[in-house]
């Protein structure tokens, strides 16, 4: 409903403004700013979604993990600050859900100490209430911060308990069963570091993916995303760049487990507003194209 | 005459909507105190009405964008000395001049062998108030002259290595990436994005756009022949940066827009 | 005298300053940290010719009953009473008044006029971005493939994100090291014409 | 331009026999560990002190050599402890720890403060003694002890060498040209459109009636595009002065501001009509980006000057003010040295000064021999850059050292 609506309203202005632009008219710029306006407040108030199809480097993330048989372990870092979270933070909440609805046990942890709070509020807001079955210690566990940047990697590539003698809630790892057959991060199936700035991504890539041959993946703020094209798909198995590759993780999700259908997807639900007034902006270039070629061969004639 | 009537009528209106906004939200606030609620409601309205003004600037110039931005300057002012005051005055200063006066402030003081030096700039700092008497008013420019001669100190050198010789020397890349031989580099061509074919293009572009960027920049040259031909790559080089910067901004600047509707829907109207 | 003093002050002041970049030694850097200290303390002192010169436009104004006085009245009034919450006593930076002042009336203005850049960022791409010439087109399809980025356009997505996130690493960076190159030039050689004397004009003539 | 290709050509010879003797450098997995916890690593060797180099006197270098277990022998160590003190048979409690440093790492840089009363405060010509731990996973090893050393102060940096052949380079080249100019010879610069506009522009706002705005950005007086801007504000207000228009000069910043005054009022002075100077043309509306460009882009609106010109350090305003001048009407030129603001300029100002033009300027307008002769020694220092980098990289390809890759990193010379 409010899709036709807004394809109505936003369609026919344009065509509208198309139509002056060829007659030759000149479109007032209170127009553009009417129609950025109340594209933009359709898409809020409509909660337009759009069908976000998974581009290759996000699809690859979405099919490792969703073909590792069950009980793979897959270590996913909070390496970010609350300054990112709006892009960064969905990204790892869809990680958490695909993780644990295929039944592989996720260990947390951070390289930095701002992570380490926004970890606690993913385990409170996301993993608690909707896998209320999945058993601390067995299914998952939060292995907290360490301080030491790229130096953590270092020692936890080749032994876990000499950085982490203990889980973030102080028991120790021989206590916990999922760290069983755990020496150090080389026994991981899948690393996936969600992050930012530094360390991140590419630190994990350097000094833990590569040196441990062991699969990695990412989730990157926009800013920093194009710099870790270039590690893809050799030494990244994928990446999601920014609210896009969020969402479009958010939409695979959505396809495969419709169970997740009336969760919260705040990449998806953001990137509604996004793809229409970029629509719009594409058409006024379009069209202010028509207008100048119109004009000059007009121009022409004369 | 007939503007001046309708500029009444809408800020008659502006009014009205303003009052039933304050008078519903004083109504639906959430605290126990009722003055709390009819504060809240009023600067929830307050602040919706300044957002909204902001945004008929976007039709043209009027009264309600000159009382937004009138009283944006001002309270940026007041904000700017306060805060000029007790971050840089009373945090910085205060504690390495006088330990009286940090003690009145509350802050440590900080014993240091040097606090004589401080006065230095203060003297400066008082030679520029001169302006304000017209008769030694040209004192001020010693203070001016010490501005501008630090300022070109500082930048004659401090900056050259990040803006200049780190750029230079991070130009020195390889422009055959594990290269193996031709017959390897053919057989193994692919447009991934890890690939070597994209590697050695990268760094082809690179270094030849930082030296045709360069070649643009040249003042004393025409743009004629070859140095033509290489000042015009530099600027399809630069054009290109331009656009591909210009179009990945759009999305940052978006948000912001949907950052404020969603305050005036979601905030203020409770419909979302 | 009132010329020769502040181009002396310029040139000796220029000078050691730059050479201090060179000297680690103590007595230099307590030098470099006297001469920042300086330019805020300067600063601080300058705020007072700032504000004089904000009242004495405004008053003028008010004075002259001339266009608009009206609104000069609103700025220096809030300018006073948020100096006066921010400076008495009641709590300073953190006293309740002056973080209600800064929290519902500067932020909300703040945010408004930021997010004016939306509106703004489409009409100039509406004005702007017209394949005039060889040149204009290059920068209109650079632009257009970062905006494609964001959109669904199935198969083409990939290619698009790729050759996207290619422009901004790799001409991007060749731009930016160019313009810093020059850059890095051109301020060096404008702090050179400013220490040796060559641009005077700010020194005042009389 | 022959000389151009040839550099070239040169390289691309140069490329390719470097791509002959090319060879893949195949790195080492890292060693395997056996785990063997709660046995104390062996202590670090041969542990060195000496003065920090390059430093303001507060400053020691501790070195060693790696203890046997880290990252081979039992792997068991995680880090290095360095502790100080004054006098080497103090009790354990009284050495302090000044640093640590994870595994792998045989140096580290103590680095203290000169105030005495300060925390971290490292005395200058007194003896210090040092000792360096391995940690392993909650033990430590026996201790590695080394000492005395004594922090001295350096004269020289011998790390900014670069900087200083660049400074005297340019130095000699500009005094050079500075002299070649004054004996007349004529020194060619090419036209730049957003220059000459500046011309026109002035000439249409007294055609028109109307004012001119010139905007000095949000920096301080502490940047040096600021400064740049004031050398062309000077120049242009000597022009708006013989057309006989007006300007309007909303500032930022109040040291600015002050700056701003004396040189529209020089640059009136300087056109023979003191008197036409308006004190209150150039004042002062808030130190805070937005608050600022509400003001100007009011002013724009209700002004709605015949030309903007927008020169020096910008943020994201860049657009906001650009727009709004496109609605007024006026003819817009912009310059900056934030390269992230450039678009912004080139899509909504009929002019851009890109980087280091804006710094050019005021040499384009004012023509004057002493300052053509610094362009000229700018180009020189470029066409030496472009020399370098091609016979730099020609080195590191035929050498195949990475001692270029970084040539103004180490202190190589």
């Amino acid at each position: 409903m409010g899709l036709i609506i807004s394809a109505v309203v936003i369609g026919g202005g344009l065509l509208w403004m198309l139509y002056l632009s060829i007659k030759g008219q000149d479109v007032d710029r209170r127009i553009v700013y009417v129609f950025v306006g109340a594209t933009v407040a359709l898409a809020i108030i409509f909660r337009l979604e759009f069908g976000e199809v998974a581009t290759p480097i996000v699809k690859s993330v979405f099919d490792k993990i969703e073909n590792l048989p069950a009980g793979s372990k897959i270590v996913l870092s909070y390496d970010f600050d609350p300054a990112m979270a709006p892009e960064v933070n969905p990204m790892a909440n869809a990680f958490i859900r695909h993780i644990l609805e295929k039944k592989h046990r996720l260990y947390f942890m951070s390289l930095w100490a701002t992570g380490q709070s926004l970890l606690s509020v993913s385990l409170n807001d996301v993993l608690k209430p909707e896998f209320p079955d999945a058993k601390y210690g067995v299914d998952y566990c939060n292995l907290g911060y360490k301080a030491g940047n790229e130096g953590v990697l270092n020692v936890v590539i080749t032994n876990f308990r000499k950085m982490f003698p203990s889980d973030a809630n102080g028991n120790s790892l021989d206590s916990l069963p999922m760290f069983k057959d755990v020496e150090s991060l080389k026994d991981m199936d899948l690393l996936i570091s969600v992050g930012g700035g530094k360390p991140g991504v590419k630190e994990w890539i350097l000094f833990a993916g590569d040196p441990g041959k062991v699969a990695m993946a990412g989730g990157s703020a926009a800013v920093s995303a194009p710099l870790l094209y270039p590690y893809w798909p050799r030494q990244l198995i994928g990446l999601l760049g920014g609210t896009k590759g969020a969402a479009e993780y958010e939409a695979e999700l959505i396809k495969t487990y419709p169970r997740f259908k009336d969760k919260s997807m705040p990449a998806l639900r953001m990137m509604g507003p996004q793809t229409m007034a970029h629509v719009v902006i594409i058409a006024f270039i379009v069209i202010g194209n028509v207008a100048y070629f119109r004009s000059r061969k007009k121009g022409g004639q004369l | 005459m007939t503007s001046k009537i309708a500029m009444r009528i809408l800020t008659a209106i502006v009014a009205l909507i303003f009052l039933v906004s304050w008078i519903t939200r004083s109504g639906s606030g959430m605290s126990d105190s009722a003055f709390t609620n009819v504060r809240d409601g009023f600067l929830i309205t307050f602040a919706v009405f300044l957002t909204l003004s902001i945004f008929s600037f976007l039709y043209r110039d009027n009264p309600f964008y000159k009382f937004a931005e009138s009283l944006y300057v001002g309270i940026s002012a007041g904000y700017w000395m306060s805060y000029g005051f007790w971050s840089t005055i009373v945090g910085n200063f205060v504690p390495r001049a006088s330990r009286s006066l940090s003690e009145f402030f509350h802050v440590p003081y900080q014993e240091r062998a040097d606090h004589i030096l401080i006065y230095i700039p203060i003297i400066f700092g008082l030679i520029l108030l001169t302006r304000l008497l017209p008769k030694i008013g040209w004192l001020s420019r010693w203070s001016l002259a010490f501005i501008i001669g630090a300022t070109a100190g500082l930048n004659l050198t401090r900056y050259l290595r990040s803006d200049f010789i780190s750029q230079v020397s991070n130009s020195f890349i390889p422009l055959f990436v594990d290269w193996k031989g031709a017959g390897d580099f053919v057989s193994h061509i692919s447009l991934a994005a890890d690939g070597q074919f994209i590697a050695i293009l990268s760094n082809w572009v690179i270094f030849v756009g930082v030296m045709c960027g360069l070649v643009y920049f040249f003042f004393s040259k025409e743009h004629k022949g070859a140095f033509g031909v290489a000042s015009r790559i530099g600027i399809w080089i630069l054009m290109i940066t331009f656009g591909a910067s210009f179009g990945y901004t759009v999305m940052g600047r978006i948000s912001l827009l949907v950052g404020r509707i969603t305050f005036l829907f979601g905030d203020w109207l409770n419909i979302l | 005298m009132k010329q020769q003093i502040p181009l002396v002050l310029v040139f000796v002041f220029g000078v050691l300053l730059a050479i201090q970049y060179f000297v680690p030694s103590e007595p230099s850097q307590r030098f470099y940290e006297v001469a920042l200290d300086g330019l805020t303390v300067i600063g601080i002192f300058a705020m007072v010719l700032g504000i004089w010169s904000q009242i004495h436009v405004g008053y003028n104004k008010i004075k002259r009953r001339a266009e608009d006085w009206q609104y000069s009245v609103v700025t220096l009034v809030s300018m006073f009473g948020m100096a006066f919450c921010g400076l008495s006593f009641m709590g300073g930076l953190n006293g309740p008044i002056f973080r209600q002042l800064y929290n519902n009336i500067f932020i909300p203005i703040q945010a408004a006029i930021f997010s004016l850049l939306a509106f703004y960022i489409a009409s100039a791409s509406y004005r702007a971005f017209r394949a005039r010439s060889a040149v204009s087109t290059v920068l209109l399809v650079a632009a257009l493939l970062l905006m494609l980025r964001v959109i669904p356009t199935g198969p083409l997505a990939d290619p698009i994100n790729q050759i996207g996130s290619w422009m901004l690493m790799v001409p991007n960076m060749a731009a930016k090291r160019a313009i810093l190159i020059g850059v890095g030039l051109g301020s060096v050689a404008t702090a050179l014409k400013i220490v040796l004397g060559i641009e005077r004009s700010y020194l005042g003539k009389d | 331009m022959k000389y151009i290709i040839l550099l070239f050509l040169t390289c691309l010879s140069l490329c390719l026999s470097q791509a002959l003797l090319a060879q893949t450098a195949s790195s080492d997995p890292p060693a395997e560990a056996a785990l063997v916890p709660s046995e104390p690593p062996a202590p670090p060797s041969n542990v060195r002190v000496s003065d920090l180099a390059n430093d303001d006197g507060h400053g020691i270098r501790v070195t060693w050599d790696l203890s046997p277990d880290d990252g081979a022998g039992r792997s068991s160590v995680i880090s290095y402890d360095i502790y100080r003190t004054l006098n080497p048979n103090d009790p354990d409690s009284l050495w302090k720890k000044v640093g640590t440093v994870v595994l792998g790492v045989r140096t580290y840089a103590d680095r203290g403060e000169r105030e005495p009363g300060s925390g971290s405060y490292l005395p200058k010509h007194t003896n210090l003694y040092y000792r360096v731990y391995a940690v392993g996973a909650g033990v430590r090893s026996a201790v590695a002890t080394a000492g005395p050393a004594q922090a001295t102060d350096d004269w020289f940096n011998t790390m900014k060498v670069p900087e200083l052949i660049f400074c005297l380079v340019f130095l000699v080249l500009t005094v050079r040209f500075i002299n070649m100019a004054k004996k007349g010879i004529d020194l060619y610069v090419r036209p730049l459109a957003g220059i000459e506009a500046i011309d026109e522009a002035i000439g249409r706002a007294t055609e028109m009636g109307k004012p001119i705005l010139y905007v000095l950005g949000i920096g301080t007086a502490g940047d040096i595009a600021t400064i740049a801007s004031f050398t062309v504000l000077g120049r242009v207000a000597r022009k708006v002065a013989e057309y006989q228009t007006s300007m309007i000069v909303p500032c930022c910043d109040p040291v600015v501001m002050t700056i701003a005054q004396e040189t529209v009022k020089t640059g009136y002075a300087d056109a023979g009509r003191p008197d036409a100077y308006k004190e209150d043309s150039v004042y002062y509306v808030t130190s805070q980006q937005f608050p600022f460009v509400a003001a100007v882009n009011g002013t724009i609106l209700r002004e709605k000057p015949a030309t903007n010109i927008y020169l020096g350090y910008f943020a994201a305003e860049s657009l906001l003010l650009a727009e709004t001048g496109v609605l007024a009407g006026s003819i817009q030129i912009a310059g900056t040295d934030q390269v992230s603001q450039l678009p912004f300029f080139v899509v909504a100002c009929d002019y851009t000064l890109l980087g280091e033009e804006l710094y050019a300027a005021s040499a384009y307008l004012g023509r004057e021999p002493l300052l053509l002769g610094t362009l000229k020694a700018q180009d020189y220092l470029k066409a030496i850059v472009l020399v370098c980098m091609v016979a730099l990289l020609a080195l590191r390809m035929i050498t195949g050292a990475d001692v270029i890759s970084k040539p103004f990193d180490a202190p190589w010379w």
